[in-house]
């Protein structure tokens, strides 16, 4: 387009800049660097450079496909040192775009996407949110499929797949699982899955929201893994039904755990066995199994991470009257996306900060309310946030009938072999360059050695892991 | 009001010749106020007799017309309008002086930190503004009176805190002088933090072995009293006549200790030495480094196990052949007489353990740049090898990471900390210079190499193969089995990721300021920048002056900055305070009170406020007496008195109500009245102004010393006369430079707005405002948020609230 | 299991008369023990040494001690201790002895001794009552203080032992607790090591008899009592160290330089054998 | 010094790190209990067991911590304890708590 053609107005920008603090970006180009999309699609897009074109013109930046390619994972705002919110900018600009019609860089953007990031339906319905600029995603997926065979019909003409024969044993159906699944099964390798529930999918069918991952996109995603020939055994545990030695013994060259984190933390406070206290994973993955599921009338989430705001929202789509989150922090530290929580607030839920639960108070057998005591923050602990420690003297009751406990989650890995390290926070330790544990020919990816993070980090490792087992395959064969 | 009104014989008959002179102070006035047409204006005012404007008037040109018109035209008073008074108003008295009239009988009008910096884009409005400014310091000058400054003789000694490289440099050139210096330093060793470092930047000396030599002459000089494990306590008293308490802490070792180092070989007790930052270990008695001064040894009691009187273990006191442990030694406290302070308490580094993705604390093979300069000093736990924690191996890949808690808005500080990149450029040649095949990456954002000899050793870097990589590591993670490390980031030149993998990491952690500077603040009543270092009275002009008379900063307790510039400004520092014990004597400023004992009920009110205790009451004579010695000047007495009994000299009732009237006199419904303390809240929108924070024309600032000159009366003044908005503004709570005299000013704003609610006024229209002198954004967006304020008065308010307060207006 | 090495002061106790008879909680063991402490610090011959005590528990120190030793009569143990130092100065004579016995039946043997300035050292276990007989009421119950005679609280003012001792002439003057056993040993070294007159008091607990009458029921909580209440200065002014229950103010009182009363004696006897002085 | 320290010291220092004995003549002790409560390092505890004195004598709770200061030896009224230093054979290397 053309360059004098201003479109964004100058105000506009400025109060961008300002609100966001631009000004004080130093190009240290830590965003790029903790940014899953930066590696996965590394020649076209760096969001260091993209906030530096929309600094020096940023009317140039809205006929450019790199707009569309930011997928929220808040990743450089967490790590950024100026706190910079680029999502958000990016959202901004997209809209412009939106607004003017400038749709073409999209479609170059979605062709991208479909080429060189794998579960690219998934992805978009919850990472890329074009929807966010208010574009109908249903129109999107439809163009994604196409594009998807497509591109498959022109990758089959030029390469013809040598097969090696070699096995690859998946563990774990997440987004981490199947992205492996996804890119080794299209380098030639025999691919299979073992999914302990009865469904594929992972925390994309069990926990996130289907308002925001409709079923079908995910079912269309998996049918797809499933004609590149990728065997997907759902209903058997590792550990219990077969452990690793029986996969060794299989002929399984290589090991993936992609596992993820599905133990949810206790809450050490009185009154959290009863029955109108349940653990937010359990609860999104009633709802997402169509079981019906009942919600009180004031129902209290307390957490401040993503999963706390999912539940919260889909209390609230269930009907409750009133949703609080109780969150024993202030905002700035919340580990939810600034923007998620954007959205639960603007779909009615409260959020209380600097509160922490004491006591669950209960009436026959039933919860009435919770005692909660206010927290003030001093300073910084070991993971850069601000410590809370309670108000003495400050509890208060606050009257609820349903609790919903989102205080974080940790992975169960008690069917390991010995021989895989772990960290400290009871992660899988790996080689943060090639993926693989501290057990040669194993693997590990996704939640399960981050702990809880987004989608596209997920898969993200999950390419990484893919080319780390090629790698270690070809090592093998000589 | 273009006629000229009549002047009118004041002050005892004698007639009032006013002249006013309008700076236009090249552009910065001329810029965006009509200077011109200011003048034309002034020349209406009642009696003035002359108007000029100028182009500077803190000239030489400028100061000699208006010498030569004051003797010419025989002026009894002078008006400039100009820049603000903290700058240039001791310039101009002095002309005055010069020529024969007395200083007292000066005013400025600040028509450029408050009008046309912070109005910058509308002429019309600063310009009149410009012109009530103009109007309010003539209305203010006719009723000045001729006044002489006590004087008071000057304790000729120095007290310095914080015995660094800056407090040893200051303390020596004042010694060397002639002057009897207190060095009191809270550690048991002088040294500071260039004691800890290895080698110097640019020069590559040895750190200890020139800072040792001074260390010495501080003991020896006999101009200098070495205070060690010492604080100081409290301050009392003004320029030249300070009474400081130091509490000197116990040794428990005695001077006649030789450092043979027999008690720490016995004493069964070690922990980590904070000297070392941990790397080594040292015992319960001990000497934090070998160099250190004075060499007599302490016991840490924290450690020790002879609590409470008791003593458990001798094994120290039976070491020691010459007797010198000594457990009944108390704390002493020391009382001073000094004449002026220089403060050099230095900085803190900054602690990376904040910085999860860093993993300090957490890798073992994660340091910061000062427990690098442990490592590779030779006095240091490793004799000087490089190695690194986890397996005590010579690290062959070193990677440098600029910036950690510098530059940033997030869980660190938002300035350049100054020493970091030389730190780290030095640090590697270093490295190079004894293990010349190590590889070293430097991770940095921008290099900054400003200084003399700096931009050489940074080439010297690069040519011995150094590589800088431009852009940060955005994670750093550590292999389990070998604890290497691996570094990821993006190249920002070369726009690709990077993942290095390297032995060891160096955090260039950045400077804070000292997590007691608030106490430190207290305590002298000084100011401080928004980034918490000390702030000077003047960024150009007085760089190492504090705002508080008599103190003067050194090093980096003023702002980060490296070996060369803390001495630079201790020497800077010295002088300044040289310069003022060399005259001998100090004038105090003739703003003390005025009684009227006729009108005094011997009430005792005005002895309860005064925080000097400079006003006694004597109860058999029914009188007050006033030691103006004593007095601070803050006017609070003035404020308190409910008979009119009391008034300050220079900021007379008179003075301030016709200052008042000045403002009112049109257009009063629009208009904010503001009444800013001299030192914080006059100040922070002189900050305001010289940062060009831009905020809504219609505000009138009143000056006076301390808000808690403000009597309710001035208040009630400007609502009688129409005002929309009054705006009372002070120093926070606790940061008073009168010591509490601004508690009083929260009460009567209190009172008076409990008085507007029973009179079913607004009290938003009251405002009250603690903004310090580096808070001139806050000063602005108050001046932005009173406007919706403004905007809801109607004129039936402004009528209701002249009718309540209408007594206000009979004369004083 | 252990017992094979010996206790280091064993060869300085009389083997046969261990264990002691005092009580459990008792400060006259530590006493003991930091007298022997001092002996061995500073390696004294045992065969030139003399301990003297009188009546009352402390008084069995003397049967204790492996060195030549009296067990003298009430309140006369410097009295002996006079004629030993006289007899044969070249013995050092310590006077090991309780604060009743030296101050109330034995109080002007004392205060004498101390203005003659007598090289005898006196060691006084003051633990403020007759502990042997019963916890009557003494010379240094402190006022208020519940004894079996003084059932209602003391109303008699005690001795402040340390300005005695000084305004007597005493050239070395120190007072301790038994919580303070390291200063006390080097009191004793000291003492040992000058020449005239000194004397050290030892705050000392005497739970069954004093303690349990005062709220204070075994030794260890007197102990904290003089951990709570004292208070460490040296030279400072005797007059000002009354005992109460909230201070027990201790250290060195007096160390000053004096001729002794048997070095002038027997220079006085040399010149009248020498014939030197006539009459 | 302000800083907060993070790391250990590092591993290639050695201290002579006192190694104690102590030894208590259990049949002497009269439970007076001083030992146990004045002791700095806290090695020692009241133990279960009656001694021929009727009284419980105190136990070794943790000899390593014994940093030799033997103030249970001087405070001992009854002579029933006292600590002797074991040869050390090799100097250990510094741990930091």
């Amino acid at each position: 387009m053309d360059a004098e053609e201003t479109i964004i107005s100058k105000e506009d920008l400025e109060r961008l800049l300002d609100v966001d603090k631009l000004k004080y970006c130093n190009e240290c180009g830590i965003c790029t660097a903790s940014c899953a999309i930066a590696e996965l699609l590394e020649e076209d897009y760096n969001p260091r450079r993209l906030l530096e074109k929309i600094f020096l013109n940023p009317n140039n930046v809205l006929a450019s496909d790199e707009l569309w390619l930011c997928a929220w994972c808040y990743s450089c705002y967490r790590h950024c040192p100026q706190a910079l919110k680029l999502p958000e900018i990016f959202l901004f600009m997209r809209k412009s775009a939106t607004e003017h019609g400038l749709m073409q860089p999209l479609e170059k953007a979605l062709k991208k996407i479909v080429e060189n990031v794998p579960l690219p339906l998934v992805t978009t319905f919850v990472c890329f949110h074009p929807d966010r600029a208010g574009l109908e995603m249903e129109k999107i997926s439809e163009k994604i499929e196409r594009m998807r065979e497509e591109y498959l019909k022109k990758e089959k003409r030029k390469r013809t797949v040598k097969t090696s024969g070699e096995k690859i044993a998946i563990i774990g159906s997440g987004p981490a699982g199947l992205t492996v699944a996804y890119e080794s099964s299209r380098k030639g390798y025999g691919v299979t899955i073992f999914e302990a529930l009865s469904e594929p999918g992972g925390m994309l069918g069990k926990c996130i929201p289907k308002y925001r991952l409709p079923k079908h996109v995910l079912t269309k995603e998996i049918e797809f893994i499933k004609n590149l020939g990728v065997e997907i055994r759902t209903s058997v545990k590792v550990g219990k039904d077969l452990d690793f030695k029986d996969l060794w013994k299989k002929g399984y060259k290589a090991i993936f755990v992609g596992t993820g984190v599905h133990k949810s933390q206790k809450l050490k406070i009185e009154g959290r066995d009863l029955k109108d206290v349940v653990h937010a994973l359990d609860f999104l993955w009633k709802v997402n199994s169509d079981k019906k599921t009942e919600v009180g009338r004031n129902v209290v989430v307390i957490g401040g991470g993503n999963v706390a705001i999912d539940a919260a929202e889909t209390a609230i789509r269930l009907g409750a009257e009133e949703v609080t989150i109780l969150y024993r922090r202030s905002k700035e530290e919340m580990p939810a996306n600034p923007w998620e929580i954007k959205e639960a607030e603007h779909e009615g839920v409260k959020i209380e900060f600097l509160v922490a639960p004491k006591k669950i108070l209960e009436d026959n057998g039933n919860v009435y309310a919770v005692e909660c005591v206010r927290m003030q923050l001093s300073e910084l602990d070991e993971t850069g946030r601000r410590k809370p420690i309670p108000i003495v003297g400050s509890e208060f009751i606050r009257e609820t009938d349903m609790i919903i406990l989102a205080i974080g989650e940790a992975p169960d890995l008690e069917f390991l072999p010995k021989e895989i390290e772990l960290n400290e926070n009871g992660t899988i330790w790996v080689n943060p360059i090639t993926m693989e544990t501290s057990l040669r020919g194993v693997f590990a990816g996704g939640d399960v050695v981050t702990g809880p993070a987004t989608v596209i980090e997920a898969i993200r490792d999950g390419k990484r892991v893919a080319e780390s087992v090629e790698n270690y395959l070809k090592s093998l064969a000589g | 009001m273009s006629e000229k009104q009549e002047s009118k014989p004041q002050n005892g008959g004698e007639e009032i010749r006013i002249g006013v002179y309008v700076c236009h102070c090249g552009l910065n006035i001329a810029g965006s106020v009509d200077c011109d047409e200011v003048a034309k204006f002034a020349a209406t005012l009642p009696n003035v007799v002359l108007a000029k404007d100028n182009r500077y008037t803190c000239s030489d040109q400028g100061q000699e017309i208006m010498k030569s018109d004051i003797r010419e035209q025989k002026l009894n008073r002078v008006v400039v309008a100009s820049c603000s008074p903290r700058l240039h108003e001791s310039t101009f008295r002095k002309a005055c002086e010069e020529a024969g009239l007395n200083k007292y009988l000066f005013e400025m009008a600040n028509i450029r930190e408050h009008c046309s910096w912070v109005h910058l884009h509308d002429r019309e409005a600063a310009t009149e503004k410009a012109k009530d400014l103009v109007k309010m310091a003539v209305a203010k000058v006719a009723l000045l009176q001729p006044a002489e400054e006590v004087e008071v003789p000057i304790n000729r000694k120095t007290l310095v805190i914080g015995g660094g490289v800056a407090g040893i440099q200051a303390s020596l050139d004042l010694a060397d002088t002639g002057y009897k210096v207190y060095l009191v330093e809270k550690e048991p060793s002088i040294g500071g933090m260039m004691a800890r470092i290895d080698k110097t930047f640019p020069t590559m000396d040895c750190s200890i072995c020139i800072l040792a030599p001074k260390m010495s002459d501080v003991l020896h000089h006999p101009n200098i009293e070495l205070l060690t494990n010492s604080e100081v306590v409290e301050v009392k008293g003004y320029v030249g006549n300070f009474q400081a308490k130091v509490l000197k802490k116990p040794r428990y070792v005695t001077k006649d200790c030789s450092a043979c180092n027999d008690c720490t070989e016995v004493c069964p007790i070690i922990a980590p030495n904070e000297f070392d930052v941990g790397l080594d270990i040292r015992h319960a008695i001990y000497t934090p480094f070998a160099q250190a001064v004075p060499s007599t040894y302490t016991i840490d009691m924290n450690l020790c196990l002879n609590k409470d009187n008791v003593i458990v273990c001798d094994k120290c006191i039976k070491a020691c052949e010459r007797q010198a442990i000594n457990f009944e030694m108390k704390p002493e406290n020391v009382e001073l007489e000094i004449g002026t302070i220089i403060v050099a308490i230095g900085a803190d580094v900054f602690d990376p353990s904040v910085l999860p993705n860093y993993g300090y604390g957490r890798h073992t093979n994660v340091i910061t740049s000062l427990e690098f300069e442990r490592l590779i000093n030779a006095g240091g736990p490793s004799g000087g090898h490089l190695i690194r924690p986890s397996d005590m191996q010579v690290p062959k890949r070193v990677a440098f990471v600029q910036c950690v808690g510098s530059r940033t808005d997030r869980n660190g500080r938002l300035y350049c900390s100054n020493v970091c990149c030389m730190n780290t450029i030095k640090d590697s040649l270093l490295i190079k210079e004894h293990w010349p095949e190590t590889e070293i990456y430097v991770f940095y954002v921008d290099i900054r190499a400003h200084g003399k000899g700096f931009e050489d050793l940074y080439k010297r870097a690069r040519k011995e193969g150094v590589k800088f990589i431009r852009g940060l590591p955005a994670k750093i993670l550590e292999d389990k089995k070998t604890h290497n490390l691996w570094l990821i980031g993006e190249n920002t030149l070369q726009k690709e990721l990077y993942k290095m993998n390297v032995d060891m990491a160096v955090l260039s952690i950045g400077l804070e300021p000292r997590r007691n500077s608030e106490i430190v603040q207290r305590l002298l009543t000084l100011s401080r920048t928004q980034d918490g270092f000390f702030m000077e009275a003047h960024p150009k002009l007085r760089p190492v002056d504090a705002a508080t008379g008599g103190m003067f900063f050194a090093g980096c307790a003023e702002a980060p900055k490296d070996i060369k510039d803390s001495v630079t400004q201790a020497s800077a520092a010295a002088a300044r305070a040289g310069i003022l014990m060399a005259k001998g004597k100090v004038t105090v400023e003739a703003i003390t009170p005025i009684s009227y004992p006729e009108k005094c009920k011997a009430c005792g009110l005005c002895t309860k406020v005064c925080p000097y205790n400079a006003i006694t009451l004597d109860k058999e004579l029914q009188q007050i007496k006033i030691v103006e010695a004593a007095c601070g000047g803050c006017g609070t007495c003035a404020a308190e008195c409910p008979f009119g009994a009391l008034t300050q000299s220079h900021f007379t009732d008179e003075q301030i109500l016709a200052q008042i009237d000045a403002v009112t006199e049109y257009d009063s419904e629009k208009k904010i009245v503001a009444f800013c303390c001299n030192w914080c809240a006059y100040a922070g929108a002189d900050f305001a102004g010289v940062n060009r924070m831009q905020y809504p024309p219609n505000v009138r600032i009143i000056r006076t010393m301390c808000s808690g000159r403000v009597a309710p009366k001035f208040v009630e003044r400007a609502f009688a006369r129409g005002a929309s908005v009054v705006l009372v503004a002070g120093c926070h709570p606790g940061d008073c430079h009168y010591i509490n005299a601004n508690n009083h000013t929260k009460d009567r704003v209190e009172r008076l707005w409990k008085k507007m609610e029973q009179s079913g006024l607004d009290k938003e229209r009251l405002q009250l405002l603690w903004a310090s002198a580096a808070e001139g954004e806050r000063f602005a967006s108050k001046i932005r948020e009173i406007q919706t304020i403004i905007k809801r008065v109607t004129p039936e308010e402004i009528h209701k609230a002249k009718r309540v307060f209408e007594k206000a207006l009979e004369g004083v | 299991m252990v017992q094979e090495v010996s206790h280091p002061f064993s060869s300085y106790l009389r083997s046969a008369m261990i264990p002691h008879i005092w009580c459990s909680g008792c400060g006259n063991g530590i006493v003991l023990n930091c007298f022997i402490h001092a002996l061995e610090e500073l390696q004294r011959d045992l065969d030139k040494l003399v301990v003297v005590s009188g009546i009352g528990c402390i008084g069995r120190t003397a049967g204790y001690a492996n060195a030549d030793s009296f067990h003298t009569t009430h309140g006369r143990a410097i009295a002996f201790a006079t004629g030993v130092k006289l007899a044969n100065p070249e013995l050092e004579v310590v006077v090991i002895s309780g604060d009743g016995d030296l101050f109330a039946i034995g109080g002007n043997h004392f205060i004498h001794a101390a203005r003659r300035n007598i090289g005898v050292k006196v060691i006084c276990a003051n633990n403020f009552n007759y502990g042997m007989t019963g916890g009557q009421q003494g010379p240094t119950t402190p006022l208020e203080a519940s004894t079996t005679t003084t059932p209602y609280g003391n109303i008699e003012h005690p001795f402040n032992l340390v300005h005695l001792a000084a305004a007597a002439g005493a050239t070395y003057v120190a007072r301790w607790t038994t919580l303070h056993v390291r200063r006390l040993t080097q009191s004793i070294k000291r003492m040992l090591q000058k020449e005239g007159f000194c004397f050290v008091e030892v705050i000392s607990p005497c739970p069954e008899i004093f303690g349990r009458r005062n709220k204070m029921r075994t030794g260890l909580e007197m102990m904290e009592w003089f951990r709570r209440a004292s208070s460490v200065e040296n030279f400072s002014d005797p007059s000002k160290a009354e005992i109460t229950s909230k201070r027990i103010l201790v250290g060195e009182f007096v160390n000053v330089e004096k001729v002794s009363y048997e070095r002038l004696l027997h220079e006085k006897i040399g010149q009248i054998n020498e014939k030197k002085i006539v009459w | 010094m302000p800083e907060r320290i993070r790391h250990a010291p590092l591993g290639n220092k050695k201290v002579k790190q006192p190694n104690a004995e102590v030894h208590i003549i259990t049949d002497q002790c009269k439970g007076c209990g001083f030992c146990i409560k004045f002791c700095p390092k806290k090695v020692l505890e009241e133990s279960q067991e009656i001694n021929a004195r009727g009284v419980h004598p105190p136990k070794i709770l943790d000899e390593s911590k014994c940093i030799i200061c033997s103030f249970c030896t001087a405070v001992c009224p009854d002579f029933a304890i006292f600590v002797v230093e074991k040869p050390c054979k090799e100097e250990r290397h510094i741990k930091h708590d």
